[in-house]
């Protein structure tokens, strides 16, 4: 059939990744044991490659290729560079953490490609089986990936727990996407918001399975109550997996739930009106659950994955506020999704550099970091100060932003649990900065301030003395991280704080890609 | 006459020279005091004379509605507060001033407070001889002094407020001069918080005022009084509050506790700012608000009740004191109820000219009490006796002192309580006119114990090395001695040239000099009678008073513990405000803290606790979950959807 | 004739018995049959949407096949995949109990 | 307009930032450069504070120096928007002169010098920012710019305390203040957005505050969005400036924060509340204000007094201060609430007054501790003998707060009550007693540790060090100078608080 | 005639997956499986999806079926003959039934009328695969290849990590 694959030199990007996969794969073979971490530079390299051509061919290219199947416009092209640069970001930051302590770093990189690929596709794919398959891509990957720290058992648990529940959730979005199909015949979802405005009689069959796709997105977001998974999964997996599953997935699944929304839902009008409180509510529960959970962690990947669960509640709130009429919405969330993934990578760079030294990983560890790097202990108080939503970082104004959407979209109840909450989260990111700013270097937690941070007992030692008479020399000092993760952290540091000023080049691009998913707006 | 504001300007100059350059300088500043105020006092003969001569039709004086007595006044912009512009308007701004008002009143404060303070200070030179902080005692005096001619000059409440603070706190400064002992340092805090709480009434008052007129110029405030414009309510409750203040300054009872303690300060400061001039404030604010007072009768019969009250209680208290200073002390206060007496029965010239007589005369008293303590170290009469042999000058000027106040005639304590004695007789009922005489012999009766006590009868060998004072302070003791003895003239016509103070300090109309026969014998009977008894008993020690005082034991004991006063306040202090401000602090912490806001607190880090326990790190239950989640959802989608 | 509605009662019969013995069951082996049954569910549902001709002819495309094709290979995938982490389970902590596996909670 | 006033008052808001930036590249473990580069820094925008006040036309009035920067265009409609009024003048000049004082008193501070200063001098900015923004998006960026340093700065170079009966922990102090301060900024968050929606629903969506006044003056905003906004601004900025019940963080926040942070908390961050509810409250919820300014008035009132009370019993030098503060602050939210100019001056002038007269006494207290080590009233004694100028200018801010007239607080304080007998007479007779409570805890301290015989534990205790004497010395000038002839702020002030209670 | 093909292939396969679920017999449960499996294939057949029926037989009751058969053997533990349900089991069918309720619902409610099943023929299935669906389909490879390779560096023995 002509037609179909007119054009497809537009997809060269995609190729081209998976043929560095492929080369990593191949180049991995010749390259000896001692000299494999090349494979990241490799793959950084063959990366920034891939943004440069993705930002020479494409932009300005509007085509929907395979009859509707696929995307290329400027949202997709927004978040292929979004992912391309993630995963140079995470590859930096992991070449030193696979090499200290993964086997087989070949197909780790290779994998991480491909997943970068899933990735891609998902933000193009405008199609429900397209999606999913593109998402089974991502999911296979993470599904190795977390359980590449081959001896630690946590790893192997929560890539069981991972892949068990993926299944399942992946088995109700199908029986959402047989439900559609089989009351509508369509799985495009321009088609889909054809049929929801054309057709009269919609059958109940309909409506489930729209419900059920929700379900399985709402597993791949980790929105409650399809949550439980994250925090075991980001526990067990290597540090740097956590950050790319924390990162990089969530920014996926929801470039998939965006254009899903924006394409399929949000254009039939009072339908949508009335579904807008349904997301609204998951992002409630999700906001108020994770940050609640997070306030009771001790570990600090644990810790991330709860926080995130609460930041993937306010970006679904920005979800419920997206209008046909108006780009404040799409724009909060993509704009948070950005914010989002530069400080979570500027945070988790400096944890794995952190990991990397000692190999600790509980809050409590960071004790005394501010002497012993004071670099690290800036980026990760700078990170969290962002997330918990203050000035001058980006998660102010990102936050910000999409609070504003939201409330105008009618939502301002949800907004005030949205900035409530966020004052929640606040208190357990400062606890993570006392840590490393306040509690003395090496010192051990003293019992009963495991439950009770800032309890009475917890500083009785040095009553009626100030601080600043105390022994800081005690520490010993951590080694000087690594070029890559350096570049990383100061990187992100630029950035944070660059985006929390002055965020308006981006937001223009930002502007760019979600009108091209709502071209009412 | 414009530039009397020169003369508190004067002292205010120095301090801060003496405070910042008083080590370096000749006599650490000393001199430079002491060129003030005699700058002052020189000023003020010429304001004297100035105003003297001036009519009402000079410019900026006027004949002032009501009290009827020529009045000069000057005025400059201090601030605006409000809305930006000129007039007044209680709603919009108001705009405060610096003012001086040159009047009677205001000339004759001026003489005693620049003349008192001139000699206070000359004494003082050899007096703080030698003391660690010279230079700071002549700062403080010259800004006390300063405050005081302030408040003396000041034509509109805001700024007689602010004075009244500053001598306030002057008096809290140098009560609490030697801050090392620990009495000092009580007295003078006991001094500020009593005093401050009659301020507080007297702010009130002026607000009230402002609130009704909308400017704190006096002279609106009265016109306001006297016409009617303020309902007599408010004027009776503005009067009220601010004869509260006066009542703080004056040491009016219940309000008197902080006099006697104050004498821990500097004896020449008890003789400047506790006798002649801070106390007589009071007296001063009333005499100076007495349209309000008279526009209210009410208040002026409060005023007298008071003043009689006051009178009569601490005399009887002064007459069982022990220490020479308290005995002073007491005797202030009680001659301060007298004049507030008179001026409560409108005797508004016998209070101001008896404000004058007991200055000079008090002040006198406590410069001598100064020089025994400097030659003997010793406050305690009972360890005292016929000082007169080795301090000839100080026990007559003493007792020139004593017997002017004792009412002793022709001294000038004698014509002036004479005044007052008429004012009581014609305004007020009986029972007053009774009681006041029965002051009267008291006051003669302590007076003459103190004195005879401390210098004649039976020397004390306690005191050998006792020994006159130098020149300094013999010299301005003898100079107030003069103004004791002769002052109570001025009360006199002397035909041509002077007709008598009451035709220059009056109130709506001048007096003339009158006397009442009955009266003036009578109180001088009393004095004599009391001064004869006193010698008999301290001189002579005929051993009735023993009997006397065994007869009234129970009463005495109340009273030489001053009618438990002082006990009552420290119990309601330490009792009740202590006690209530700890239980308020506890509420601060234990409910408003550790409850209402720790409370919620930890209960949304239990729920955090208690929230995680959901995620068990079972697979299957998460599954379920999902499941109950899916059929929640699709059940919401579908109910929105139909 | 059997009607649509049918198939489709019976996909959602052994849709939920595949629910129930992933939420039932204790060895991860099991769970994975489990969740086989609820795909296999859902290639009922598609291939009896795919090859009944609507009424009111709105819709003739076989889409449903192809997606029950390719879930067919994702779902062999996933055992595959699925069977190599339980082995590596197996062999780490001898059990592939799912109630024993619960190292990380809370 | 020359060009100073084109760019002054980004300069202001940069300055402090840019030296922040810049010292976090200074090296480690120099305690002194970082200092002297602190010094630098504050010096300027002291400098800059001082010509921003002395240039402002007061003739003229209104808002000045007015300058709009591009930030965001549709759909959000925000600018960076600068415009200093007579209200923010003087506060913008306290700013200045405390950050310096702050900085200068901070020498003692020797562990991890430079972040200490970056920290600080972070603060400083973000407290211009609020002055002198004209935008909410930013008055709130610079709001919480100005909270954000505050945890580490109490948490790292902060002291815990034991007081027996309880123990506060540097940890908690710093804690509660962050948390409390972030609660009350989600109130006023919540506000700005409703305040965004309902200019959206009047066709404009913006944050700006001149179109925002605009709406409320062309009634867009009706009476009951009014009366259900305006508290949320009023608690969520009342939380800031310790309005009671909401004033626990501050008293424990001075127990533990270093000097130079108490000096600016209490000097210049409480203040922002205050402004707050004038710049925002009042300016754009007219209607609610006057609804809700009884609510006000009475809260104010109970500041006053309960503090008063609540600083008689306290022991710790620092505690009694804080309560103080409270209670000080009571008069600023009284004269506030009372929507009477003299009042809202007095108001206004209290707050640049009570900065001065509290920044000093921490200072001062700072330099006891320092030596000391000690707070508690009931050890100290006698110290008049040994650290006579430090006690003397301690005692002078003393006297300030007590209101003695010839110093500060006496003139704002007064004008303050002056409002208040006009509009609820009551209230303010209350006031006024609770200014005499005041004297009784101020002297209570002076007497217990200045005077009296020293205990010989005191016998090493040194005087204040030159910069602490020069520090104390300037306030002390200030005070006089402003108890004396406040003509120059007050001229300043009028002009704009005619124009803030023009709605009224 | 169709209605007792289906009857009896429904029989099958809920019995099997029944079966499945309830039997304390790993094995027997694989068994079972295969038995559903196969029972569906029919359930395609009745619906002319011939192609379908073939791939599912291969692949499920070939492929998938041996893998856990496989994996049976490979992690062979003593409970494997009784293993039992886990604690939550009630619940579980509760929340199964649930699910099954609103399911059921939300097909009977309005059910589609339809005409006779027809089938593709299937060439055109193989064109749409190869052409409409091309991306899908390569999609799918990789991530059999991405399975292929976790699985042998997850499964591969020894090796752990340091």
């Amino acid at each position: 059939m002509s037609g179909l694959t007119d054009n497809l030199y537009l997809l060269t990007p995609e190729f081209a990744l998976a043929g560095l996969a492929f080369l990593v794969f191949a180049v991995d073979l010749l390259l000896p044991e001692e000299r494999k971490h090349l494979l990241g530079w490799l793959a950084v390299l063959g990366l920034l490659g891939l943004v440069v051509l993705s930002l020479l061919l494409l932009p300005g290219k509007e085509a929907t290729l395979y009859g509707g199947l696929l995307a290329i416009d400027g949202y997709a092209l927004f978040f292929k560079v979004l992912f391309l640069g993630i995963g140079v970001f995470i590859i930096l930051s992991s070449i030193d953490y696979v090499k200290l302590h993964l086997t087989h770093p070949g197909e780790f990189y290779g994998l991480l490609l491909f997943s970068i690929l899933g990735m891609n596709l998902m933000a193009q794919s405008r199609e429900l089986l397209t999606a999913y398959i593109s998402l089974e891509l991502l999911s296979f990957s993470l599904y190795v990936m977390v359980a590449y720290a081959l001896g630690n058992p946590k790893s192997n648990e929560g890539s069981l727990k991972y892949i068990i529940i993926g299944a399942f959730s992946s088995a109700i979005l199908l029986y959402g996407i047989s439900m559609v199909y089989s009351s509508l015949g369509v799985t495009r979802f321009e088609g889909i918001s054809a049929a929801l405005s054309s057709i009269t009689d919609l059958r109940p069959a309909l409506w489930v399975g729209l419900a059920l796709i929700i379900v399985g997105l709402g597993f791949k977001l980790a929105a409650a109550p399809f949550h439980m998974w994250a925090p075991d999964v980001y526990e067990g997996a290597p540090l740097p997996v956590t950050a790319y599953l924390a990162i990089a997935s969530k920014a996926a699944a929801f470039a998939l739930l965006l254009r899903l929304l924006a394409e399929a839902f949000v254009p039939v009008g009072d339908r949508w009106d009335q579904w807008q409180i349904i997301v609204a509510a998951l992002a409630a529960l999700t906001m108020l659950l994770g940050n609640l959970v997070a306030l009771a962690q001790r570990n600090l990947k644990r810790l991330m994955a709860y926080s995130s669960i609460g930041h993937v509640g306010y970006i679904l709130a920005g979800a419920a506020a997206l209008s046909p009429d108006s780009l404040l919405g799409a724009n909060g969330i993509i704009f948070y999704l950005v914010g989002y993934s530069v400080t979570s990578i500027m945070v988790f760079a400096a944890l794995i550099a952190f990991f990397n030294a000692t190999g600790q990983e509980e809050i409590a560890d960071l004790a005394g970091l501010a002497d012993r790097q004071p670099l690290l202990a800036m980026a990760v108080a700078i990170g969290l100060f962002s997330l918990g939503g203050l000035p001058i970082f980006v998660g102010f104004t990102m936050k910000f932003y999409l609070f504003t959407a939201v409330a105008n979209a009618g939502f301002l109840w949800l907004a005030g649990l949205a900035i409530f909450t966020s004052l929640i989260s606040l208190y357990y990111y400062l606890q993570v900065i006392r840590q490393m700013y306040i509690q003395p270097a090496l010192a051990a937690p003293l019992p009963g301030e495991e439950d009770n941070p800032d309890n009475e007992h917890s500083s009785a030692e040095h009553t009626h003395t100030p601080s600043h008479h105390l022994p800081h020399d005690d520490y010993e000092p951590l080694p000087r991280p690594p070029a890559a993760l350096l570049a990383v952290v100061v990187l992100g540091l630029i950035a944070t704080v660059a985006l929390g000023v002055y965020p308006a080049p981006l937001l223009e691009l930002v502007e760019a890609a979600s009108a091209a998913i709502l071209p009412g707006g | 006459m414009e530039w009397a504001w020169l003369i508190p300007v004067f002292s205010f100059a120095v301090v801060p020279l003496i405070i910042l350059f008083g080590k370096y300088l000749p006599g650490k500043g000393s001199p430079l005091a002491i060129l003030a105020i005699i700058g002052g006092f020189v000023l003020f003969w010429v304001i004297l004379f100035g105003f003297l001569n001036a009519t009402p039709d000079t410019e900026n004086c006027h004949i002032a509605e009501k009290t009827g007595a020529l009045t000069c006044s000057y005025q400059r912009t201090w601030f605006d507060a409000g809305f930006p512009g000129t007039d007044n308007d209680v709603d919009k701004r108001v705009r405060l001033t610096w003012g001086i008002i040159i009047d009677p009143l205001a000339i004759a404060m001026l003489g005693l407070a620049t003349f008192v303070a001139l000699m206070v200070q000359i004494y003082s030179l050899s007096y703080m001889k030698g003391d660690a902080r010279f230079d700071w005692y002549y700062a403080f005096h010259a800004l006390f002094i300063a405050a005081m001619l302030t408040l003396v000059l000041a034509d509109n409440f805001l700024l007689l407020y602010v004075a009244w603070e500053l001598v306030g706190l002057c008096s809290y400064l140098l009560i609490g001069f030697w801050f090392e002992r620990p009495t000092a340092r009580e007295a003078a805090k006991k001094a500020f918080i009593v005093t401050r709480i009659g301020d507080v009434g007297l702010l009130i008052g002026i607000l009230l005022l402002w609130r009704e007129v909308g400017s704190f110029s006096m002279a609106d405030a009265f016109v306001a009084a006297q016409s009617g414009a303020m309902s007599q309510g408010v004027a009776t409750a503005a009067a009220l509050l601010l004869f509260l203040g006066a009542m703080g300054k004056s040491a009016q009872f219940p309000f008197h506790v902080w006099l006697p303690d104050a004498m821990e300060g500097p004896t020449p400061v008890s003789a400047l700012i506790h006798a002649a001039t801070m106390v007589a404030a009071g007296v001063y604010l009333v005499a100076r608000a007495f349209p309000l007072f008279a526009a209210s009768g009410d208040a002026l019969l409060v005023v007298a009740i008071i003043g009689l009250v006051t009178a009569l209680g601490a005399a009887t208290i002064a007459l069982v004191s022990t220490d020479l200073k308290r005995i002073l002390a007491y005797s202030t206060i009680s001659h301060l109820g007298l004049m507030m007496l008179s001026l409560g029965a409108f005797g508004y010239t016998a209070a101001l000219f008896h404000l004058l007589a007991h200055g000079f005369s008090k002040a006198l008293l406590f410069l001598g009490a100064g020089s025994v303590m400097h030659a003997t170290d010793e406050l305690d009469i009972r360890k005292m006796g016929g000082l007169r042999k080795v301090m000839p000058l100080t026990a007559i000027l003493f007792s020139i002192g004593a017997l002017s106040l004792g009412g002793i005639p022709i001294l000038a304590g004698f014509w002036s309580k004479d005044e007052i004695l008429i004012a009581v007789n014609d305004h007020l009922h009986p029972a007053f006119i009774v009681l006041t005489l029965l002051t009267v012999l008291l006051s003669a009766l302590y007076m003459a114990r103190a004195m005879f006590v401390v210098f004649y009868g039976r020397f004390a060998n306690a005191q050998e090395h006792a020994h006159e004072s130098p020149p300094l302070m013999t010299i301005t003791m003898a100079l107030l001695g003069v103004l004791a003895l002769f002052f109570g003239f001025m009360a006199f016509n002397w035909p041509g040239s002077y007709e008598g103070i009451g035709t220059f300090l009056f109130y709506d109309h001048p007096e003339g000099f009158h006397f009442v026969w009955w009266l003036g014998i009578l109180s001088t009977v009393l004095a004599v009678a009391a001064f004869g008894y006193a010698y008999l008993a301290y001189v002579k020690r005929n051993d009735g008073l023993a009997g006397l005082k065994g007869r009234f034991a129970g009463l005495l004991r109340v009273v030489e513990n001053k009618y438990y006063i002082d006990e009552a306040y420290q119990w309601s202090v330490d009792r009740v405000a202590l006690t209530f401000s700890g239980f308020v602090a506890w509420l601060d912490r234990a409910v408003v803290n550790d409850v209402a806001v720790n409370g919620p607190a930890n209960l949304v880090r239990r729920l955090g606790e208690v929230l995680k326990l959901h995620v068990t790190g079972h697979v299957y239950s998460y599954a379920l979950a999902m499941a109950l989640g899916l059929i929640g959802l699709a059940i919401f989608w579908w109910i929105q959807s139909v | 004739m059997v009607p649509l509605v049918y198939f489709q009662l019976l996909s959602v019969a052994l849709f939920i018995i595949g629910l129930y013995g992933v939420m039932a069951r204790r060895s991860a082996v099991l769970i994975v049959m489990s969740i086989e049954l609820m795909l296999n569910a859902v290639n009922i549902n598609l291939i009896a949407a795919a090859s009944h001709r609507e009424g009111t002819g709105s819709f003739i495309n076989f889409d449903g096949q192809i997606i029950a094709i390719f879930i067919i290979t994702v779902a062999a995938a996933e055992v595959g995949l699925a069977m190599a982490i339980i082995m590596r389970m197996y062999r780490n902590r001898a059990t592939v109990n799912v109630d024993e596996i619960d190292l990380m909670k809370w | 307009m020359s060009n100073f006033d084109q760019s002054a008052l980004l300069l202001i808001i940069l300055a402090p930032l840019a030296g922040a930036l810049l010292s976090v590249f200074l090296p480690r473990g120099r305690p002194n450069d970082a200092w002297y580069f602190a010094i630098f820094v504050s010096a300027i925008t002291l400098i800059l504070s001082l010509l921003l006040f002395a240039r402002y036309d007061f003739s003229a009035g209104g808002y000045q120096f007015a300058r709009t920067y591009e930030w965001l265009d549709a759909p959000l409609n925000i600018d960076l928007s600068l415009a200093m009024d007579g209200i923010a003048a003087p506060l913008v000049l306290l700013n200045g002169i405390v950050l310096f004082g702050a900085v200068l008193i901070s020498q003692t501070i020797k562990h991890r010098t430079r972040d200490f200063f970056v920290l600080l001098l972070a603060l400083g900015s973000g407290v211009f920012g609020v002055f002198v923004v004209q935008d909410l998006f930013f008055l709130f960026f610079f709001y919480e710019l100005a909270v954000l340093p505050m945890y580490l700065l109490i948490g790292v170079w902060g002291s815990s305390t034991d007081f027996g009966s309880f123990v506060r922990t540097k940890e908690y102090g710093a804690m509660k203040l962050m948390l409390f301060l972030v609660a009350g900024s989600v109130l006023i968050w919540i506000g700005i957005l409703a305040l965004y929606v309902a200019a959206g629903q009047a066709g404009s969506p913006t944050f700006s505050l001149v179109t925002l006044g605009e709406l409320s003056q062309s009634g867009h905003f009706g009476p009951d969005f009014q009366n259900w906004v305006f508290p949320l601004f009023m608690i969520g900025f009342g939380v800031l400036a310790g309005l009671w019940p909401f004033h626990t963080w501050s008293p424990d926040g001075h127990v533990a924060a270093p000097t130079g942070v108490s000096m600016l908390h209490a000097g210049v961050l409480m203040k922002l509340g205050a402004f707050g509810i004038i710049r925002v409250g009042m300016a754009l919820l007219p209607e609610g204000a006057a609804a809700w300014m009884p609510v006000l008035i009475v809260l104010g009132t109970v500041n006053v007094i309960y503090g008063a009370i609540s600083a008689m019993s306290q022991r710790d030098l620092k505690y009694i201060i804080g309560y103080s503060s409270v209670s000080h602050m009571g008069y600023v939210l009284m004269g506030i609430a009372t929507l009477h100019p003299v009042g809202l001056t007095g108001a206004v002038l209290q707050m640049f007054s009570h900065g001065i007269m509290t920044a000093l006494m921490f200072a001062m207290v700072g330099a006891i501790y320092e030596r000391s080590h000690v707070r508690d009233i009931t050890v100290l004694n006698g110290l008049m003998k040994r650290m006579g100028t430090t006690s003397f200018f301690f005692a002078i801010a003393g006297l300030a707060s007590l209101g003695l007239p010839g110093l500060s607080g006496f003139v704002a304080e007064f004008m303050v009550f002056t409002g208040a007998f006009r509009t609820y007479l009551p209230l303010a007779v209350l006031a006024v007693i609770g200014a005499a409570l005041t004297a009784v805890y101020i002297l209570r301290l002076l007497a217990r540790t200045f005077f009296g015989e020293a205990d010989p534990q005191w016998e090493h205790l040194t005087d204040a060090s030159p910069v602490e004497k020069t520090v104390g010395a300037a306030f002390v000038l200030i005070l006089l100078f402003v108890g004396v002839w406040p003509a120059p702020l007050t001229r300043v002030i009028n002009v704009s608080v005619e124009s803030a209670l023009g709605l009224f | 005639m169709s209605w007792f093909l289906f009857a009896i292939l429904a029989v099958f396969t809920l019995g099997g997956g029944l079966g499945v679920v309830i039997t304390r017999n790993v094995v027997h449960a694989a068994l079972f499986l295969l038995v559903s499996l196969v029972a569906v294939a029919g359930v395609y057949l009745i619906l002319f999806a011939e192609f379908l029926a073939l791939v599912q037989v291969l692949i499920y009751g070939g492929a998938i079926i041996i893998v856990l058969l496989f994996a049976i053997m490979l992690t062979r533990t003593a409970e494997y003959p009784h293993i039992s349900d886990n604690r939550q089991w009630p619940l579980a069918a509760v929340a199964a039934a649930g699910v099954g309720v609103v399911l059921g619902a939300a097909f009977w409610i309005k059910g589609v009328s339809q005409s006779a099943p027809h089938s593709p023929a299937f060439s055109e299935l193989a064109n749409s695969l190869f052409t409409r669906w091309a991306i899908p389909f390569e999609v799918a490879s990789l991530v059999l290849l991405v399975a292929l390779i976790g699985a042998i560096i997850i499964a591969r023995a020894g090796e752990d990590n340091r």
